[in-house]
């Protein structure tokens, strides 16, 4: 608004500049599949990456398309699908490196793969085995969190951690180390997501916060959450912040590594927006057709991840008929073990919980396991 | 009278009330367009309009602290926290804001803000989706906090929360979202902070409240037929908790077991037991029993009705009461 | 750093622009008390503001020293003082109309005055007679809120009460209505903090957020909460954020007005940063000498937010020698007044608790008040 | 053998339990160079640098949060709360995460986090500066709570808290910062989790923890004038209870009172009632009961003292326990 008789239009002279302006956004692979220029970022990797990519993308769509007919047979309560999403997870993924920790959200199945987690393991959440199937500390892979945002403070935490080892701006390429963390649009509204920026920027922590826009927070639109791009949030904290073409690998890829690069060298954290979309619902328990338009859907369609790496590939005679048919078999052999390992999986024992709690257990805590194992036994196994 | 849904229910209260004061607010994460996860507001922002529906940015603090700044400013907002589990980041809003502004104030300042918490397990949902928060909000002073078991409370008390110039935390028992029951709308509501015999007796008395207490009849049928006659209590309010009916019933059979599926350790189970042991020492033949979770987080889904309270549970806890 | 590899330094081409570079700091008055040009800001008020300014600025600063006294000599459990905050707290609550709303911290004495809230009011939560002895409607002036930055969500919620009430953005000037929330530098850490920021964004509430950085969070410096210039937080929220030179009450005033002006008007939230210094101890219960250095208070002493006024004054002949031993004697009377209110303030009476906590009161808090009441007085009157 | 505050107690059990492990860290608001505003961490960061000593920015839930990221790290954490009613914007980092991360990983993940929190009231202190919060924790399976009552315990039990793998809870009873104590750091501790009788006696036994143990005992040398012998027990943990002790006292005596500053309603004394009540229900010769804070917040400061439970309201239970 302008104000003549103050004489001045605060907007204007000390709002945020991009307001407004259309934000630009790194891209690397066009949705046609060309490369494009970037004066910023370039994809340092190999044909034989790409095409390891491509793999990686359509490998994690199977999992996640097995797993959403998994639930819809009724072999899970739920599943969070991350279609859509795939070329922002492989992306940032395969730009870590083994030394490098991520804290996920409940969606970055993806991600997941590219640390090496068992598919399998990722289930036991949506079955409703187990709260959490892997150990952290084998992949540096963190376990899913529901709360919203709360990981992104344990990724500081954790990365005031690494500061604190000596593993950070060493130089030594194998030694220095950074942690990814990742959130959604919706959870950027989150006090805990803001408290995070300010201690990693405050201790110069070696994180990366890696946010997937995926334009909506189950039913609602990014505009309840800020409106102005979500990136330029880390500049009201002190640190670099950029839009990535989220449904560009090669992009995500180059501006990730670029990021948790610039964290092990011990110059802080940087914030990540991957601008892509929620191709499916939020999870197999919502309906979006009850909040938002199919050309929405439509128009995203023409971005997918998956697509341009595959023209890309085929254009330039980088991959034969061979190779996609391989992957292809490979992504179904996957989809099979995965779904027969499902079936297989084990109930727990609900006697076992009582160990789980505290790692000196209580005397309470036993006799209460005692009685309620007797109690069972007293149905003679009708129960147990 | 027509047969409808314990969500469907509330969903009406709270229509009822939004026509009735137009300083009625629901605001909260999807309550608009979707009509919130469980679509207890389904279609109340097309009717109302998005500035009576607020879908607001996902941070409950924030949902919390802005609604005691609208309160301030004369408005009622309803609050809805998606999942019990999600009510612990607006923690600090609810009890040193919410709980505290009228004392604070000298009594001066109403804080009429309505927290309504789906709360509970039983649903097969993942991780902090099966929270029984309850006691540590009727701990604090400041706070009313109640919890409905069937429709017909269902739509009245949402009512007599919405209307109450003191903050409700307001439990609803989301597994029996979907059960269904006759609602007259206009048959006169006992009081909002009442406890009720929903089942007369005369061997001991159990008392419940939300999901439980659907379990506690169940218990009291199946104990029936075996010949044993049980009261069952909905105690309908946990803060206050109205003792008049729970002493009188407890007097009568001289025992009296207390369900809940919260952690029996510090839940409302303790302050039951605590002051019905105080209250009518004399009249027991047995301790206080208590049903509940087990002092463990909340399980994985696939084992959550071995750790839920269930019929045999609390016929076992019966038994045992009966046994002294 | 620069990352040659990569070829991007991120912290160059994507890092907060104004990192490093001082701040610019608007300022009308110099601390020798000279008018300054502002391109975007004048003081629109007449030599009697000036010294009306100036009133307030010493009965504040001598109502602040003689409840400080107060505390010393055990009339007080403790004191914040605002010493050193005079100008930012007088120039932005005298901006306000009286439609405005202002929620405070516990160290706002100045803007209370500028309320018409009566001083010895004040002084009830110091005492522990009471939580808060004004009624916040009377004055458009909120209690005191002591834990860090829960009252900056209030106001964004109140803010949007405005909306819904229609008082924003009708054009006419004696209806439109703002909030202002008062919150120190540490307080920007708070998660509530900045949840209040994405709510007055995200609803375009009318709120400035006020933010009085005195440099210091009782022991902490700034540099503990943020790395960058405090205003610039603003940007990454989608609206504008400006630093004041908060000793300088014109400057304050002329900011906060237009500020508040434009969220009337409808045009959003602003953030304004007083640049400031905390004069004093945090409380009467800190000692400042264990963690800060004397000559920082030195140097800030050249800056008094009073000594500027009453020199522009004087240079100018803008007021006389009565005027100022008129508002010297002003000022000692209103101490008198408030000392003796102050030894004067009756004790609660325990009883009355019991109604103060619910609107409709419960039966069980009514038992315990009478069984409360009937115990006291088995100690014939002892106790009561 | 030195005599030393409570505070300078706590103070040395850190130094000893940083010197003992450096992964130990200290972290919170003020707590470097001012040495909390207590003087509890007094020294530290001058002596173990600010990398282990660390003034966090003004955020609870970071502190936690980033207490969390660290633990996994394998660091141990030591989180200042500068007062109890600062906990609760961390409430959720708390009971979501720090009490639940090792159960959510099948037992793998260790969550060694102390969390000290100065607690209760009687310092003269403004609103949300006497909170007794200890039930809310008390409640929250996974956590474990402790409260100090005294210099000695203060400066062991500070060193088996941080020893310990699972996440401890530890109040501090701020009013007592300043009592003194003869402190013999060769003298072997207890076991952390355990109660104990610190006066024996035969007529009815008084249970209280932290501020409240001198209360209790003194009101225990008041009753001995005239003539009647309470036996007082020092709770020392919350969660786990150690009942042990607590049954044997009252199957002796037949008659128990709890006493706390936290609102009576929900409070410690419930479960504790509870428990005792069904565990030796036959001995008791009256019911349990309870002396707390009244069902209000707390009050301002000048009221604090008729608020607070004292040595005659103690006695005025024990007299109406004795009367049955
Ligand atoms: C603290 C908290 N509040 C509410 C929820 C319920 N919830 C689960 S996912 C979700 C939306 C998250 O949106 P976003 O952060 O964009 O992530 P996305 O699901 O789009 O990947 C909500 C509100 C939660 N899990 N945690
Ligand atoms: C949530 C919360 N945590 C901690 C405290 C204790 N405390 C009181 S004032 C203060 C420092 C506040 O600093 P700042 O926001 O800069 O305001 P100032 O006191 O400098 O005016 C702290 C940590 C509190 N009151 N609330
Ligand atoms: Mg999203
Ligand atoms: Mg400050």
């Amino acid at each position: 608004m302008s104000d003549p008789d103050l004489g001045t239009d605060l907007g204007a002279v000390f709002g945020p500049t991009a307001e407004g302006a259309e934000p630009e956004l790194v891209q690397l692979l066009t949705p046609e599949g060309e490369l494009r220029e970037h004066p910023e970022f370039s994809f340092d990797g190999s044909t034989e990456d790409v095409r390891g990519f491509y793999r990686d993308l359509v490998l994690t769509r199977r999992i996640d398309a097995e797993a959403t007919a998994l639930q819809r047979q009724g072999e899970l309560g739920i599943w969070a699908s991350l279609l859509g999403q795939e070329a922002a997870q492989v992306g940032s993924g395969r730009a870590m490196q083994p030394q490098d920790f991520a804290f996920p959200t409940y969606r970055e199945h993806g991600v997941a793969w590219c640390r090496g987690v068992d598919p399998l393991r990722l289930l036991g959440l949506f079955r409703g085995v187990d709260q959490g199937g892997w150990d952290p500390r084998d992949d540096n892979f963190g376990l899913y969190t529901i709360v919203i945002g709360a990981q992104t403070l344990h990724a500081a935490g954790y990365a005031m951690g690494m500061q604190r080892d000596g593993v950070v701006g060493t130089g030594d390429p194998d030694r220095d180390a950074a942690v990814i963390a990742y959130f959604g649009d919706g959870a950027t509204s989150q006090g805990d997501v803001n408290e995070s920026f300010i201690f990693a920027s405050v201790f110069n922590a070696p994180v990366v916060f890696f946010c997937q826009n995926n334009q909506w927070a189950i039913s609602e639109p990014i505009e309840r959450q800020t409106r102005i791009p979500l990136y330029q949030r880390a500049l009201g904290f002190g640190f670099p912040g950029l839009r990535v073409d989220g449904n560009d690998v090669l992009a995500c890829h180059a501006v990730t590594k670029a990021a948790l690069q610039r964290a092990r060298e011990g110059s802080g954290p940087t914030f990540v927006e991957a601008y892509t979309y929620r191709m499916g619902a939020h999870t197999t328990s919502d309906d979006p057709t009850r909040y938002r338009l199919s050309e929405e859907l439509e128009h995203w369609k023409l971005k997918d991840p998956i697509a341009r790496v595959e023209a890309y590939l085929k254009r330039g005679d980088l991959a034969d008929g061979d190779f996609f048919r391989a992957v292809a078999s490979e992504a179904d052999e996957l989809a099979a073990q995965l779904r027969e390992g499902c079936l297989s999986m084990p109930d727990p024992h609900v006697l076992d919980i009582f160990d789980q709690v505290y790692g000196e257990p209580t005397q309470e805590l036993q006799a209460q396991k005692e009685q309620y194992a007797a109690y069972l036994e007293s149905f003679e196994g009708s129960h147990a | 009278m027509s047969s409808v849904t314990l969500a469907k229910a509330l969903n009406s209260g709270l229509r009822a009330a939004m026509e009735a004061d137009p300083k009625v607010l629901v605001m909260g994460e999807d309550v608009g367009k979707l009509g919130g996860v469980f679509r207890v507001t389904d279609g109340l922002q097309k009717d109302f309009g998005e500035d009576r529906v607020v879908d607001t940015p996902l941070a409950e603090s924030g949902i919390l602290g802005t609604a005691v700044g609208l309160a301030l400013r004369g408005y009622r907002p309803v609050c809805e926290i998606q999942f019990d589990g999600f009510v612990y980041p607006a923690y600090d809003q609810i009890v040193s804001q919410v709980a505290k502004m009228r004392f604070r104030s000298l009594g001066r300042l109403p804080m009429p803000i309505v927290i309504r918490i789906p709360f509970g397990g039983g649903i097969g949902a993942v991780e902090h989706h099966s929270e029984s928060p309850e006691a540590q909000f009727a701990h604090t002073a400041g706070l009313k906090v109640v919890a409905v078991s069937n429709p017909v409370d269902a739509y009245f008390m949402i009512q007599q929360a919405i209307a109450s110039d003191d903050p409700v935390v307001f439990f609803e028992p989301k597994r029996r979202y979907w059960e269904k029951a006759e609602l007259d709308e206009s048959a006169p509501p006992p009081p909002l902070f009442s406890s009720r015999v929903v089942r007369e007796g005369t061997d001991a008395t159990v008392l419940a409240y939300g999901p439980m207490v659907k379990t506690a009849l169940e218990a009291a049928i199946a104990a029936a037929e075996e010949g044993r006659s049980l009261e069952v209590i909905d105690l309908r309010t946990l803060s206050p908790l109205d003792m008049g009916p729970v002493l009188e019933s407890v007097r009568k059979t001289g025992r009296a077991v207390v369900v809940h599926e919260a952690t029996v350790n510090l839940g409302m189970g303790a302050e039951v037991a605590a002051r019905v042991t105080e209250q009518c020492f004399y009249a027991l033949e047995a301790p206080v029993l208590r049903v509940g979770g087990f002092d463990t987080p909340y399980p994985p889904s696939r084992i959550e009705e071995e750790y839920l309270p269930d019929l045999d549970r609390v016929l076992d806890a019966v038994d045992r009461s009966l046994a002294y």
